[in-house]
């Protein structure tokens, strides 16, 4: 019960941040939206047991991704961001209609298949606890470890990338 | 000499005219040495048929034909087809006349061509008309007769088309040969008839395989054979419905005329049918065609032969209706007759249309009749051979035409192939209208008072045109004695035979006398005739030079009818109508409605609408990139609902 | 070796042309090499053993092992005489083109003996990949020919022509694989060999259309159809000889459209017999409309070029209808029509060049009365009229003589409309000759003072001359040999025991 | 599981569900906002959902991989974020513009 | 407890190689002080790291892996003949494009080592694609290979358009690869297990039997159909292709592409497209509008590089006719020929794309210059050579024999119609006679327009002297020819 209570006080957190996101025009206010929504699924991950995802997700995400594009909506000053959605009502309807669609469909998929439909242990298994961090450590750099090294390369990729960006004609650095 | 080597003469020496003249005439340059060239090529050619008719008189009588085997033309599979000439009665018949009356009218032609500039060319043609004709008659096989037959189809559209600066003889000599190809198609479809039937198209074959008794059937192959072979001949022969080039192809120079649109050309068609006398008359039903066609035109041509005001033109239809006697003597099976008044009919007509000739060549190119009048004072020699013929046209004897003509009118009565009293009526009648039709070109042209302006003074014609009609007026006058009648023969003395009868014998088949068709009534026919001939003669000399005006209250009452006969019962308008322009502006219409309009259009049309489908999908592409993603999730639901569905 | 020389000799005299600077000499070099190529096929021809059936020259090397494809070459009866015709027409074309192409030589040249290459190869191919290469390589160059030297329109044109044949010739890539795949089904092992294709049974039902056999026959017979072109299919053939230089004109009458019907003789009628036999009646109507059609429209057209065309769409109707008459009689007569309208039309394009390089216009109404002025064109230009209106003994005769005859012999009452096709080819050339060279001198006339043809001129015509008078009077020269590549189609067309017997050996 | 039950017991589902929900939403976000950066975060939206989905299975499979993959989802995550805020400024430095409706120049 | 093996280390050399060599241009440039070093050395910087990389991947596969396949890093890659030979293909054709990108206006000069630097990073993302053999990698390949193009075109040095095709490219890129993510997490709740190996023992039948994991493996065909642009998913391509600088256009449609159809063939080997499933008949249709919406749309595109994207949407139909053939004809004996054969169509299909974007690319004078084909005009008269290698290029690209173009497609459409794909083959015969139209078009405008006098193609002055792209053009023309002609050697290879 206490289970379900948290659950669903998380779900709304993260739904409400999400919708949130979705509707307030100011981009603003939906990075903040967006922060409250990654902060309850943050809280999700560590309600299955993923605790340190969990942080990551906080320190990452909440952290690190957002205040990123927060940083950069104030760079560009947006007052005048007063209309949230692109035009065309009939459009608009359309989309929304097939999302609904696609929605329905993914769920509809998940209840044909009964198996998920099965209470979640709030136990955690020996794997998930602190030990859990070091055996995925483990995993990390043994089973995972060639894709650790490639997620290194990435990472340059994007810190050159991202300086090259500016850099090159047109970009925030633009040399003479 | 042997025959190959006669042969050889024969065929070849007008050939080499032709290229001589045709390659280095030109160069040569001269009015006299074309001339010269082809008339001697053409006599070359003469002596060599008289020896090839010495050579097959010489025959035993069983295998009266010499063959000539040069080499294989096609040879596909079982088809064969060799480049075989047969020499025999019939064709050595027609070589002479065809040499001889050709060598007389090349002759004719130096003087009457000698300021034109184009005469190199001229004689080269001539010539080459000659080696057509001559293949065309020593053909063996129908395909071999067939290629003369178009071959002297070109050379008239040649000659006739000769002087082609002018728009309408060009015209002419196209209408001749397109004309004359309605009739060629026929033939060709006749030939495949009957080669899937016999399985050959040699002529000796064809008729050795006739069936000797007739076969009633419409739908039979050798009554459809033969009957699309004889639209061949109307064409060729020009007869009804496709005589109607005959009259414009008077546009060629004069003798011209003479050799091809009346001594041999046109009667390759009689000539076919005499050739093919076992296979016609196995098919009684085609008979009854030929008859009927060829009697209907030897009449409609007399009528419309009486309203000619042009010289030619009258000669023109007086060709077509004798043309017409020959098809209808063909017709009742008197193929003996008909070729009888195939070599005299070459004779006479031949000497007239020379006649005409000199005529023209005296009035400086005049060719109306009603300029013309009084000219037996100034052509004197002109005069007396034209008259020769046309007592033979006309049918009075002992000239050659009374003979002929007078056995197919016999036949029309007595054979037992069809003849009666009808045909006998409409034929006379017929003759009698050709009496009245010369008749009044006679006086017209001779007789009347003078009718030419005092500063274009006729003269006569210099001798190398008056010898040819000299000869010719000769052979009129006499040919006739080559089939005396067996009534006539029988009270002159030493019972002279048919010769050319007899003389066909061996590869024609000969009618026979109806039962109860005596003797006596060959003798009221030959009254008949006579005695018509000379009174309408007689009546319309002196109507023509006393009482005109008579003639013309005549025609002014019956104007409908001169009108109708003017215009040549409307046939050449019908067809210019009906055939011609229509076929002309429905094809313009099915080129602009269906190639352009249809088929081009939906080429394009694909084409437009694969491009518009193009255009769609860039629409799609519109550049906005919600919309692509809104695409993808489309996509991506048609995927789920396409996966899910089953 | 050599019939690979023959179709590497035109490649390599590209390949020395493109090294060669742009200059005016070219046309002599392109000349000698044209000439040097025609003796090749002079000396294949000697050394061809006309007693035999089946292949001779044989070449057979593995190519794609794969897919069983081969480097496969050989001749047989039919096809020696198209390779001739070939090398036959090049010098002559070369020749036509010393005056009429001045600027771009080399590409000229280059492309006339690329061209040159892909049709004799498509003509002496027996695999059929290697013929689909050639065949659809034979486009490019022509493309570029009409596209680059062609007249005003040549863009609309140049692409009508590829797509329309590039559409057929699809149909005809698909077709390959499937019969690809029935050999491997059959046989059991990959090939595209024609003649290891003659072994296969495809199944076919009468009436049904949906039928494999069926299917094949029709997916080819549409490639062909188009290249022909028959009826339906030809409005791209008066649009690319209006546009095409002369050169362009008389290979495209003269050989390329004998690709489609030569194509029908060795690809559909051996491989789909009884398909060919259910179905040769709609394609000898589809042949005979087209005889009546083409001159129906020839006769109403004002552009010399395009009457000429659309005679070319008549003419190629009694071809296609002699092939599918299914007799030696039309068979004989159609390949024999196949080399006719090869020298006849190509002649007469040639003629139109020679006149047009005078006039520089090709519109009839303009013409009138030039016989005065050009006596020796106008006899050249009667006798080929003559030719194509099939006069006895010029060639054309004998051609639609045999394959009339062979109609009829197959279908008795076609063959009367067939025959229309006489009168009406009358019609239209001779009421064009004597809108040309007849009545008085026309606008032409008066505006340039015409000159004969030159010696050069006189040359590229007399050896068409000749062939239109041999061909026409001693025609068995070239029909006994036809024989023994003809019979095997007609005789035993159904008899697949023969087919498989028709090794590279002969029988 | 009727009623009641549904909202006392949790079940995997009910993670599923929400984190599909939260896709739909990002969904939604790429195809309905106006401007580039919000619909940049709707992209991180949907990452996470992914991520939701992943921690969910790997719970249900009792297995560490899911958590692993999260884990490099993740970090691909900031970096997509990284290079597109980075050619995002770009653009704005250059034209001023985050409207999406802008970026309609290459079309057809 | 699996470990890192030295064995897999070494299989992964070439990778590490690549990393190595990446990093030597933008080093050079930090060390000259960030001065952009001459562009010839950073292009052999790049040449080299690229060529050793793949004279190293070759002898790997030759002298380790014994010629056989090989696992590494515990399944997460696979080092096969496959590998080996698309590696090989992407690394030499990388090449060329660093050579394109050398000489064209809108790349060279400034950025370039940056450019090389992101080039070959994201060659390191795509050789791991070509190698995965476990969706993780898979996805961790897609993006590291698709993250620093997107930088690239980012970087062009036109404003308008290599901006808005960035930023188009980000986003769509992202979204297709949350959409992929999705399937790949449902597809590992429903089995368990995200490597190829797993799902092969799990066996077949189990897609028809677990929705969940049906939903999975459909979304990630939508995310792997979105990054080979099939239809409906083709929308991006080509704005982005027109956009982007021409030599990362060229390497988007040559070496990416490849890659991502590695994916595919793998994904297809995984038997879920056996027939008569309804995700066989749906992909079906699939290939059917993808060649009919490529070919189509080329035929009313004015700008060449949009004409030769939608073309490109048209191959990769063809492509993905010859991969239907290769699903269906699972343990029979054609397979692997028909492996072969598609990966033959895609090493052509990568040349031939590469040498016309190299003309175009050669025809480019300034940053941006979006090139109509009526620019074109003439250019028959003014450069030959190249006018020619385009021409050869074109018809190659449109099928004609006997360049490549025609062998690979004749092929595949064998291939599909020995598999009963009749219908669908017919379409894409269809297709392709579509396509000759617009393959032609730029040859009408070659040689048979004259130059207008203001035209640029028009002035052979005009013309920057680029001889290396030039080379390329002219080499690639030769190319399509030979490897046309004598495909044995090339399929021996590919084999």
């Amino acid at each position: 019960m206490v289970e379900a209570l948290l659950f669903w006080f998380l779900a709304l957190v993260t739904l409400f941040g999400a919708v949130a996101m979705l509707l307030v025009p100011n981009p603003i206010y939906a990075a903040m939206s967006l922060v409250v929504s990654m902060i309850g699924i943050s809280g999700l991950f560590a309600f299955l047991g993923a605790d340190f995802i969990a942080g990551v997700q906080v320190i990452v995400y909440a952290g690190a991704v957002l205040v990123l594009f927060v940083m950069v909506l104030m760079l560009f000053d947006l007052k005048s961001e007063t209309q949230a959605f692109s035009k065309g009502l009939l459009s608009r309807i359309f989309k929304v209609a097939s999302v609904g669609f696609l929605l329905g469909g993914l769920i509809g998929v998940m209840v044909l298949e009964f198996s998920w439909i099965l209470p979640v242990f709030m136990q955690s298994s020996p794997q998930w606890t602190m030990t859990g961090v070091k055996k995925m450590a483990q995993l990390l750099f043994t089973e995972y470890m060639f894709i650790f090294q490639i997620l290194g390369v990435l990472l340059l990729v994007v810190a050159v990338g991202a300086v090259a960006l500016a850099r090159s004609r047109g970009g925030t650095h633009e040399r003479a | 000499m042997s025959s190959e080597l006669l042969f050889s003469l024969l065929i070849f020496a007008p050939l080499v005219g032709f290229a001589f003249n045709g390659l280095l005439g030109k160069k040569l340059g001269g009015h006299l040495y074309p001339g010269v060239i082809a008339s001697v090529a053409s006599f070359i050619s003469f002596v060599a048929s008289v020896g090839l008719f010495q050579l097959v008189s010489e025959q035993p009588e069983q295998a009266k034909y010499l063959v000539i085997h040069a080499f294989d033309w096609m040879q596909v599979g079982t088809f064969r087809l060799p480049v075989q000439f047969l020499i025999d009665p019939l064709s050595s018949i027609m070589i002479l006349v065809i040499t001889g009356v050709g060598t007389l009218i090349h002759i004719f032609s130096i003087g009457y061509m000698a300021e034109d500039p184009g005469i190199a060319k001229y004689f080269s043609y001539l010539n080459f008309f000659l080696f057509n004709m001559l293949i065309l008659v020593t053909g063996d096989s129908l395909p071999l007769l067939f290629v003369g037959w178009e071959g002297v189809g070109l050379c008239s559209y040649l000659l006739i088309g000769f002087w082609y600066e002018d728009h309408e003889k060009a015209e002419a000599g196209m209408k001749a040969f397109i004309v004359n190809r309605v009739g060629d198609a026929a033939f060709l479809l006749g030939m495949f008839v009957l080669y899937s039937h016999f399985g050959t198209l040699n002529l000796l074959e064809l008729n050795s395989l006739a069936p000797k008794e007739a076969i009633w059937n419409w739908l039979d192959p050798i009554t459809i054979g033969t009957l699309l072979l004889f639209v061949g001949v109307t064409g060729k022969s020009a007869q009804v419905p496709l005589y109607v080039w005959l009259p414009d192809a008077m546009a060629g120079p004069t003798p011209v005329s003479a050799l091809i649109h009346a001594a041999t050309m046109v009667t390759a068609g009689v000539y076919m049918m005499v050739r093919l006398s076992y296979l016609y008359t196995a098919a009684p039903y085609t008979m009854i065609v030929v008859a009927a066609i060829g009697l209907l035109t030897a009449v409609l041509a007399a009528t419309m032969g009486i309203v000619q005001w042009d010289i030619k033109k009258v000669l023109a239809y007086s060709t077509v209706s004798q043309l017409g006697y020959m098809v209808f003597a063909c017709g009742v099976g008197a193929f003996s007759a008909a070729f009888f008044h195939l070599v005299t009919h070459a004779f006479f007509k031949a000497l007239m249309f020379l006649g005409a000739g000199s005529v023209i060549y005296g009035m400086h190119h005049q060719q109306d009749i009603r300029e013309m009048g009084g000219l037996n004072k100034r052509m004197p020699l002109t005069y007396w051979t034209f008259m020769i013929g046309w007592l033979s046209i006309i049918g009075l004897p002992p000239f050659s035409g009374f003979f002929s003509k007078d056995e197919i009118k016999w036949f029309a009565l007595a054979s037992d192939r069809g003849g009666n009293w009808i045909f006998w009526g409409l034929a006379w009648v017929g003759s009698l209208l050709t009496t009245f039709y010369m008749t009044r070109l006679m006086a017209y042209t001779f007789w009347r008072d003078k009718k030419y302006s005092a500063d274009h003074q006729p003269h006569e014609s210099p001798w190398v045109m008056t010898v040819p009609l000299m000869i010719l007026a000769f052979l009129a006058a006499t040919g006739g004695f080559l089939g005396i009648p067996h009534a006539i023969a029988q009270i002159l003395p030493g019972h002279p035979n048919h010769w050319l009868e007899h003389w066909l014998k061996p590869v024609i088949s000969l009618p026979t006398i109806k039962q109860g068709i005596t003797v006596e009534y060959e003798w009221l026919l030959m009254g008949l005739s006579v005695v018509g001939s000379f009174t309408v003669a007689m009546v319309t000399r002196y109507l023509y030079l006393n009482r005109i005006d008579l003639i013309d209250r005549t025609r002014e009452r019956f104007e409908v009818i001169h009108k109708v006969w003017v215009h040549k019962y409307y046939v050449d308008a019908f067809y210019q109508k009906y055939f011609v322009e229509n076929l002309v502006l429905s094809s313009r219409d099915l080129w602009r409605y269906v190639d352009v309009g249809v088929i081009d259009r939906l080429v394009n049309k694909i084409a437009d609408v694969t491009k518009e489908l193009g255009r769609g999908f860039a629409w799609l592409q519109s550049g906005n990139m919600q919309n692509y993603a809104f695409i993808t999730i489309i996509g991506l639901i048609i995927f789920v609902l396409f996966l899910f569905k089953g | 070796m050599l019939l690979s020389l023959i179709i590497l000799f035109p490649l390599i005299c590209a390949l020395v042309m493109a090294l060669l600077p742009d200059r005016r000499y070219l046309h002599k070099v392109a000349l000698g090499m044209s000439v040097v190529e025609f003796l090749v096929g002079l000396v294949l021809y000697l050394k061809f053993d006309h007693n035999k059936t089946g292949l001779q020259f044989v070449e057979k090397i593995l190519w794609i092992e794969d897919f069983g494809i081969s480097y496969f070459l050989g001749v047989d009866g039919i096809s020696i005489w198209l390779v001739l015709l070939t090398v036959f027409l090049q010098p002559i074309v070369v020749l036509a083109s010393w005056s009429s192409i001045n600027e771009k030589i080399k590409g000229y040249y280059v492309a006339l003996f690329l061209l040159e290459s892909a049709m004799i190869g498509s003509f002496i191919t027996f695999d059929a990949v290697l013929f689909y290469l050639f065949w659809e390589l034979s486009l490019v160059p022509m493309y570029f020919i009409i596209g680059l030297w062609g007249g005003e329109r040549k863009i609309y044109a140049t692409l009508k022509f590829f797509i329309y044949t590039m559409a057929g010739s699809i149909m005809m890539l698909v077709a390959n694989g499937v019969m690809l795949l029935l050999a491997k089904e059959t046989l059991g092992f990959y090939t595209t060999s024609l003649l290891d294709w003659y072994k296969i049974r495809i199944p076919f039902v009468g009436g049904e259309f949906f039928s494999p056999q069926t299917l094949l026959f029709f997916a080819y017979a549409l490639a062909f159809a188009v290249k022909t072109p028959v009826f339906p299919f030809h409005t791209w053939l008066p649009d690319a000889h209006v546009q095409a230089p002369t050169a362009g004109s008389v290979i495209l009458a003269g050989v390329m459209l004998k690709m489609g019907t030569y194509s029908f003789l060795r690809w559909v009628v051996p491989l789909f017999p009884e398909a060919t036999q259910y179905w040769s009646w709609l394609f000898i109507v589809i042949g005979i409309t087209g005889i009546i059609y083409g001159a129906l429209m020839a006769l109403v057209q004002n552009d010399i070029k395009k009457v000429i065309a659309y005679s070319s769409v008549s003419h190629m109707g009694y071809i296609i209808a002699g092939i599918f008459s299914l007799n030696e009689l039309a068979m004989s007569g159609a390949l024999y029509q196949m080399l006719n309208h090869g020298i006849s039309t190509g002649a007469l394009f040639l003629l139109v060049g020679m006149i047009y390089e005078r006039t520089h216009t090709r519109d009839i109404v303009k013409y009138g009365g030039i016989a005065a002025q050009v006596p020796i064109y106008t006899v050249i230009f009667m006798i080929v009229t003559f030719s194509s209106i099939a006069v006895p003994l010029t060639n054309g005769f004998v051609g639609e003589f045999l394959i009339l005859l062979g109609i009829y012999q197959n279908r008795p009452a076609w063959a009367a409309w067939a025959v229309a096709g006489v009168i009406l080819g009358a019609g239209y050339m001779l009421w064009t000759v004597k809108r040309v060279f007849f009545g008085p001198a026309g606008q032409v006339v008066q505006d340039h003072g015409l000159h004969d043809l030159s010696q050069r001129e006189i040359l590229v015509m007399l050896p068409l001359v000749f062939l239109v008078f041999f061909m026409g009077i001693y025609p068995n020269y070239f029909l006994r040999l036809f024989e023994k590549g003809i019979i095997f189609l007609v005789e035993n067309f159904h008899n697949y025991q023969l087919f498989s017997q028709i090794t590279e050996g002969g029988l | 599981m009727k009623g009641l039950e549904l909202f006392t017991t949790v079940t995997y589902a009910h993670f599923l569900f929400l984190s599909f929900v939260l896709f739909a939403l990002g969904v939604l976000g790429v195809l309905l906002r106006r401007n580039l950066i919000v619909v940049m975060m709707s992209v991180e939206l949907m990452l996470n959902a992914v991520n939701l989905t992943f921690i969910t299975f790997a719970k249900a499979l009792n297995q560490l991989d899911g958590q692993i993959f999260v884990f490099f989802v993740m970090t691909i995550a900031a970096a997509e974020a990284a290079v597109g805020l980075a050619i995002v400024v770009a653009i704005f430095k250059r034209f001023r513009e985050v409207n999406i409706r802008f970026f309609q120049f290459l079309k057809g | 407890m699996k470990i890192v093996s030295l064995a897999d280390i070494i299989v992964a050399s070439p990778l590490i190689l690549l990393v190595l060599g990446s990093l030597a241009p933008i080093t050079t440039k930090v060390i000259l002080g960030n001065r952009e070093p001459r562009s010839f050395v950073t292009l052999m910087e790049g040449a080299v790291a690229l060529v050793g990389s793949a004279i190293l991947t070759a002898s790997v596969y030759y002298l380790l892996t014994a010629r056989g396949s090989y696992f590494a890093f515990n399944d997460l890659l696979i080092f096969d003949r496959l590998t080996m030979v698309t590696s090989v293909i992407m690394l030499i054709s990388s090449v060329f494009v660093l050579i394109l990108m050398k000489e064209n206006p809108s790349s060279s000069g400034y950025g370039y080592a940056e450019l090389t630097f992101l080039l070959l990073s994201s060659l390191v993302g795509g050789v791991t694609l070509v190698a995965s053999y476990d969706f993780i990698t898979t996805f961790l390949g897609l993006e590291v290979m698709s993250l620093p193009v997107y930088v690239m075109i980012g970087m062009g040095h036109d404003d308008r358009y290599s901006k808005e095709s960035a930023i188009k490219y980000f986003v769509l890129g992202s979204f297709a690869s949350a959409i992929f993510l999705l399937g790949v997490a449902l597809m590992y709740g429903s089995s368990g297990t995200t490597s190829f190996e797993g799902l092969l023992k799990l066996g077949v039948e189990f897609i028809s039997t677990n929705f969940v994991f049906l939903m999975g493996v459909t979304l990630v065909i939508v995310g792997l159909l979105f990054k080979v642009s099939a239809f409906p998913f083709q929308s991006w391509t080509v704005d982005v292709y027109q956009g982007a600088p021409t030599p990362v256009t060229s390497y988007m449609a040559s070496v990416m592409k490849v890659a991502s159809f590695v994916v595919l063939i793998r994904f297809v080997k995984l038997g879920y497209f056996a027939s008569s499933t309804p995700l066989f008949e749906l992909i079906q249709w699939v290939t059917v509008l993808t060649i009919l919406v490529g070919n189509g749309g080329a035929l009313v595109q004015q700008s060449i590089k949009r004409m030769l994207a939608y073309s490109s949407i048209a191959h990769s139909g063809y492509v993905m006719l010859g991969l239907m053939a290769y699903g269906l004809s699972e343990y029979s004996s054609s397979e692997e020929l028909i492996k072969q054969n598609v990966l033959f169509y895609l090493l052509a299909y990568s040349v031939m794309t590469l040498g016309a974007f190299g003309v175009v690319s050669y025809l480019e004078q300034k940053e941006g210059a979006q090139l109509k084909v009526s620019d074109l005009r003439g250019l028959g008269r003014t450069r030959l050579g190249l006018a020619l290698a385009l021409s050869l290029l074109l018809l190659s690209l449109g099928g004609i024999p006997p360049f490549v173009g025609f062998f690979t497609k004749f092929y595949l459409f064998i291939h599909a119609l020995d598999q009963g794909l009749v219908w669908v083959t017919v379409w894409a015969a269809v297709g392709s006679a579509m396509g000759i139209y617009y393959y032609l078009r730029p040859m009408v405008f070659m040689f048979m327009e004259e130059p207008s006098s203001n035209d640029q193609a028009g002035d052979a002055s005009y013309f920057t002297w680029k001889p290396l792209t030039h080379l390329i053009a002219v080499f690639f023309s030769i190319v399509v020819i030979t490897i046309g002609v004598f495909s044995r050697f090339v399929l021996e290879f590919i084999r």
